[in-house]
């Protein structure tokens, strides 16, 4: 196949996916079958693609043109490659352990669940491939749209709150914010084609330029920066996969992708970090990194701890952006990468506990690791992956945002890592602590459960696994983010 | 009849469709009528469109009598485009209107109420193609008095009281339109629009003209029910048979707001409308008080049609806002958003008929459980819906961004964040039609809800593919519009431009 | 004469048409009758009729028929628009009062104030 | 009862006079003041003042509502049907110049037919609307 056929044949598959679902509705392992033969097929069609962009080569595809200059058009450069991959190869694993989950707890309207998951995936590769803001800002909605049924997929009151708080918020900050910014960016660059230096390099003033990023940042709701962060907890209702899909693939990574992707390509490094007006992005991220672990740790609800920490998470990211230098931006692109493989593998680890004994709070987990080693094993993988410890892909992203801040005496930064490192052992460790270590209470203990359904544990043990060899060969992502910084 | 026949041909079929409809008595019969001269509408409206495109504007001299003298039927890109739009939708929905009309009108009155949508097509083709000021004003009183019928032949008692109320506001925008009129032709001695203008343009600036910039912004605005002038509209629409509702909703406060277009660009030129006086600003203020105002009534609406009506009120905000920035991208905005509302708006005013159709009410409370049961239906409401909003990939955005382009050009970047602000209402009042249809439980009245007939359901099925093609495929709609607008506006400023540099600033 | 009074003189007719014009407006927003809105509603459309047939007199002018007699003639065009107007403010009359007359038959009322409070019992 | 006996008298003296001047009024058109508009509504005000003196039902039985409902499009088809024919002589729409062999007589004609399409259609619809308004229950 040509490169601009493998675009397409990777945004079609989980789209034909989709239509397929719901015609074997009646049959769930046919239905089932469909899902995971398309993960299949999509992963390897991008890693196609990735012996292309490796190759130095950058495949591009041109659709519709919606107003002149303005076209529906893909163009992949390494930053997106190394999304697509992560996000294509997750989902292999998040739909084999969907499958153990839905199952397990008998979840209904299943069928819609895996068409809403599909269209999910085909958006966030859309995202990833996206050649312009235009394009970009569609799948950006879609996958808004397409992820709103699946955080109300259990129709409670509790859930169409939820629902209605992620849809505002999302739909929201992207209309009022995003939208503009995009048009602004094509009156005042001519084009909305990501330019490598930035489409307003040389453009605007330096205020404008401020004002602008603020107006990116803001209308990014999927970063989670704080104020608007709190779609991310919201969302929380949906079930375990979807979690996984939404904290650790699809959309709160297309959320620091598009920033990291609208520094690097719309501002440009150079043209922001001379501009003058940046600088607030370092302290705005920051404090988001610091105040979202301390409210991860005044919650008992694991996977609201899970949120919060997604929350400081992500805003590592942006502040590996917000640093400025080639090296840090590189660090933040590794940390998507290393985030996804962690924070899957701890949600994953929840569902799992969940399906497993229906325990939901992080007090009830006493003791649990001896029932469930494999699944809390995991769980301690990622933990650590989150502190940012070796052995784990954590450490990575850390360390060149680390380098990246030092190499420039951007103090602050250096200390928000590092204070932060210490808030997320603080909110991590007791758990693992409590897991294997404490005896369990007298009520758990009567509950004689063993691991979770077999496709769920072999998910999670997947993605602990990718953790740690993330940190041992992290040469693919490694390799893209020096591509794409130009290094 | 050769080719050269073509513009009477699109008033007069209607026109004789209607007349046999009158003789038939079998409602089934005058569908048939209606849905054979509905669908050559739009064969004759691209023939000319394409026309228009090679050789330039047609002229067709009623009863053999030259224009200016005459009544002259003129054909050009703009009304061309509209022409298209309103005989086009038109024929996409006529299929619908069989079952439908069957269900909601008593079978005696049915040959009557075609005889009426015939007539109000004629009306509004008529108010398109005619070149001629006091023919606008017939032609908008045949189709007024039409849809008033039409109205009033919807089941509800309310129905008759939303008819009353549309005649007495419709008669006072009419006769303010023909107060302007007179003004005008007592200034110039012409009703012919294109005579009109190149005599004004020779008179210069007199302070009638004043006054007949008033009356006919005031009588137009009233027709197109811009934000304060809207009271008529939402009774209108919530009360009229369904089928009704969806063609007045695609066709007549379009053509209105073509109307508006017409005059201030044409008849008027850019010069003595936008920059003498301020319109412009009148017009901005309007629209924007009518995105957010109407709006926000629609969030509190419990009758989806009557929702659906305030999100019309809203909706013609952005087309008179597109008029009101009066640059090459706003208007193209305008003229484009006129197009995409009219497929959105009719598609969902088709999904609720069909809803209608099943349930025999439309209270949101009542769409309960109907997005399992009509699935598609409920698809091309959700779908429709996300066109109103302005998602990326549906005609809405094209219209949307062409609007903002056209604010940021002008510096007023405040006017992009109130559309922003005016779709993200939108969010609130369709996204709770579309909570209820699939995460409440069913009611009981809607046990036998299932998909409506293949009649209604391709008809709609159509529309929503149309609003996802012409989110994409644009070429046509924004690409013809935006050439229409560069003829409205480069026209202008061939005529005023010495005008222009004395009264700018 | 002050010419100030001359120009109100001079232009009587308008006077009349805006005399009526607003009258009539004033009816249809004040009164609530139905009936009587519909009244106003003609005598509004009426005074533009006299706004339109007014000018088209010419003193000294002959009904526009060619004749080498006459010279002058007045101007027929007025007279044909507003007999289509009336045509059509007739039929909106008619249609009008029909709607008034069924408005009867179902709410038992024509004051529009009475059916709104009822309305909002409904 | 007896009290009408004046008025019947004088109405049936006055309803042939009253139809032979709606005729005047209607063929004197293409010369002096008059035509079809002003004869339609004499004729419907003769079947009015038909109705108001001897009842609704007598007059209905003279001229029956479904003749007056056929008379209303019908007037419209004579008018529209003038021109459509023009049209399929080649010339534009209502072209009167296409009816006759000369354009004088031609403009006559179609003067002529269309305003017997105007009669046919405003004398209907008078006394449509009368018969209507009159028919409602009190």
């Amino acid at each position: 196949m040509t490169p601009s056929e493998l675009i397409i044949a990777a945004l079609l598959i989980p789209v034909f996916a989709a239509i397929f679902i719901p015609l074997a509705s009646a049959a769930p392992n046919l239905r089932e079958g469909i899902t995971l033969t398309a993960t299949v097929l999509l992963l390897v069609t991008v890693l196609q693609l990735l012996q292309l962009v490796l190759n130095g080569e950058q495949p591009e595809w041109t659709g519709l043109e919606i107003a002149p200059g303005l076209a529906l058009a893909f163009k992949i450069e390494p930053l997106g490659m190394l999304f697509a991959l992560v996000a294509s190869s997750l989902w292999i694993v998040n739909s084999l352990y969907s499958i153990g989950y839905m199952r397990g707890n008998n979840e209904p309207r299943q069928t819609s669940f895996y068409i809403c998951f599909a269209i999910a995936i085909a958006s966030t590769i859309g995202i990833a491939f996206a050649k312009n803001l235009f394009t970009l800002f569609l799948f950006y909605e879609i996958l808004t749209l397409s992820t709103y049924p699946l955080v109300t997929h259990k129709a409670t009151e509790e859930a169409i709150n939820g629902g209605r708080v992620y849809l505002l918020l999302l739909l929201g900050t992207s209309m009022v914010l995003l939208l503009p910014a995009i048009i602004a960016t094509w009156v005042i660059g001519g084009t909305a084609d990501f330019t490598p230096g930035g489409i307003l390099a040389g453009k605007a003033d330096g205020l404008t330029l401020g004002v602008l990023l603020a107006v990116y940042i803001f209308g990014i709701g999927k970063a989670a920066v704080m104020p608007f962060h709190f779609w991310l907890p919201a969302a929380m209702v949906a079930p375990t996969p979807v979690s996984a899909l939404l904290h650790a693939v699809a959309v709160v990574k297309a959320g620091v992708f598009s920033v990291v992707k609208v520094v690097v390509y719309v501002f440009g490094i150079e043209t922001l970090s001379t501009s003058g007006h940046a600088g607030w992005l370092v302290y705005v991220a920051g404090a988001t990194v610091l105040i979202a672990s301390i409210v991860a740790l005044r919650q008992d609800n694991l996977k609201k701890r899970l949120a919060y920490s997604t929350v400081s998470q992500l805003s590592y990211v942006v502040l590996g952006a917000a640093i400025l230098t080639p090296i840090s931006v590189v660090g933040a692109t590794l940390h998507i990468a290393a985030h996804a493989v962690s924070k899957i593998t701890l949600f994953f680890a929840a569902g799992s506990i969940y399906t497993a004994s229906h325990l939901t709070e992080v007090s009830q987990l006493n003791g649990i690791g001896r029932r469930m080693p494999w699944t809390m094993g995991a769980f301690a993988v990622g933990a650590l992956s989150m502190i940012g410890l070796p052995p784990t892909a954590g450490f990575l992203g850390k360390w060149y945002m680390l380098s990246g801040a030092a190499s420039t005496g951007q103090w602050v930064a250096v200390g928000v890592i590092m204070a932060s490192t210490v808030l997320n052992a603080a909110y991590f460790l007791p758990v693992v602590y409590a897991a294997f270590w404490r005896p369990p209470d007298g009520e758990a203990a009567e509950h004689n459960h063993g691991e979770a359904p077999w496709p769920m544990v072999a998910a999670l043990t997947a993605t602990a696994v990718a953790t740690v060899v993330l940190f041992l060969m992290p040469g693919v992502p490694l390799t893209l983010a020096n591509m794409m910084v130009g290094r | 009849m050769s080719s050269s026949q073509l513009p009477a041909l699109q008033v007069v079929l209607p026109l004789l469709g209607a007349v046999i409809c009158a003789f038939l008595r079998r409602g089934t019969l005058a569908w048939g009528v209606a849905l054979c001269v509905t669908w050559t509408m739009p064969v004759i409206a691209l023939s000319m469109l394409w026309q228009v495109l090679a050789t330039g504007p047609i002229s067709y001299a009623m009863g053999g009598w030259a224009p200016p003298w005459g009544i002259e039927y003129r054909v050009d890109m703009l009304s061309g485009f509209v022409l298209f739009l309103v005989s086009g939708v038109a024929a996409v929905i006529i299929p619908f209107a069989r079952k439908s009309i069957a269900t909601e009108i008593d079978s005696t009155r049915q040959a009557w109420f075609y005889t009426m949508y015939l007539l109000s097509l004629c009306g509004l083709l008529g108010i398109t193609i005619t070149g001629d000021a006091f023919n606008v004003f017939v032609f908008l009183e045949i189709s007024s008095l039409s849809t008033y019928v039409m109205i009033a032949l919807g089941r509800d008692r309310r129905a008759l009281l939303a008819a009353y109320q549309y005649l007495i506001v419709g008669t006072i925008g009419a006769t303010f339109y023909v107060l302007g009129v007179g003004i005008l032709y007592s200034l110039t001695g012409s009703l012919n629009m294109v005579d009109i203008s190149s005599r004004l343009g020779e008179l210069g600036f007199q302070p009638p003209v004043l006054a007949a910039v008033a009356f006919l912004f005031v009588g137009i605005s009233l027709k197109l029910a811009l934000f304060p002038l809207h009271s008529w509209l939402p009774g209108a629409y919530a009360y009229a048979p369904s089928f009704a509702t969806a063609f007045l909703a695609a066709s007549a406060t379009k053509v209105a707001v073509y109307l508006l277009v017409r005059y201030f660009f044409s008849v008027f030129s850019v010069s003595q409308i936008f920059e003498g006086l301020p319109v412009s600003e009148i017009l901005i203020v309007l629209s924007v008080a009518g995105m957010i105002g109407a709006s926000l009534v629609a969030v509190f609406q419990e009758d989806v049609k009557r929702m659906l009506a305030y999100s019309s009120v809203a909706q013609i905000g952005y087309m008179t806002l597109g008029i009101g920035l009066a640059n090459k991208q706003g208007l193209t905005g305008g003229i484009v958003h006129l197009f995409n509302h009219a497929i959105t708006k009719a598609a969902l005013f088709l999904a609720v008929g069909a809803i209608v159709y099943r349930m025999k009410t439309c209270k949101i409370d009542d769409f309960a459980g109907l997005g399992r049961r009509m699935p598609l239906t409920m698809g091309v409401f959700v779908l429709a819906g996300l066109s109103i909003i302005g998602t990326p990939g549906t005609a809405g955005f094209v219209s949307k961004w062409f609007l903002a382009v056209g604010a940021l050009e002008e510096g007023w970047w405040w006017l992009v964040a109130i559309v922003m602000v005016s779709s993200l209402i939108s969010v609130v009042y369709i996204g709770r039609v579309i909570e209820i249809a699939w995460f409440r439980e069913a009611k009981p009245i809607a046990d036998n809800a299932r998909e409506p007939p293949a009649s209604m359901l391709l008809p709609m099925l159509f529309l929503a593919g149309c609003v996802v093609y012409f989110g994409f495929a644009t070429s046509m709609s924004a690409g013809y519009a935006s050439k229409a607008a560069a003829h409205l506006l480069g026209a202008e400023q061939a005529i005023e431009v010495p005008a222009a540099a004395g009264t700018k600033q | 004469m002050n010419p100030f009074i001359h120009e109100l003189i001079a232009h009587y007719n308008q006077w009349i048409t805006i005399f009526l014009m607003v009258s009539g407006l004033y009816i249809v927003i004040a009164k609530d009758n139905m009936v009587k809105k519909l009244v106003g509603l003609s005598l509004f459309q009426t005074s533009v009729y006299l706004l339109y047939i007014s000018p088209g007199k010419i003193l000294g002018g002959t009904p526009p028929i060619m004749d080498p007699k006459f010279s002058v003639y007045s101007n027929p065009l007025p007279h044909v628009l507003i007999l289509t107007a009336i045509v059509v403010g007739v039929a909106t009359l008619a249609l009008g009062l029909a709607l008034v007359v069924r408005i009867n038959e179902a709410y038992g009322t024509i004051e529009e104030d009475e059916i709104f409070a009822r309305g909002e019992e409904e | 009862m007896k009290m009408d006996l004046i008025l019947r008298i004088t109405t049936k003296l006055l309803i042939p006079f009253m139809l032979l001047f709606a005729l005047y009024v209607q063929f004197h058109g293409d010369y002096g003041p008059g035509g079809g508009f002003q004869a339609g509504v004499i004729t419907a005000a003769m079947v009015i003042l038909y109705a108001l003196i001897f009842g609704l039902k007598a007059a209905q039985r003279v001229v029956p509502v479904s003749v007056v409902q056929f008379m209303v499009p019908l007037g419209v088809l004579v008018y529209t049907g003038v021109g459509v024919y023009t049209m399929f002589k080649g010339g534009e729409f209502l072209n009167y110049n296409l009816l006759g062999h000369d354009r004088v007589h031609a403009q006559e004609w179609g003067i002529l037919l269309v305003e017997i399409g105007v009669y046919i259609t405003v004398s209907g619809t008078m006394t449509a609307i009368f018969y209507m308004f009159a028919g409602r229950g009190r």
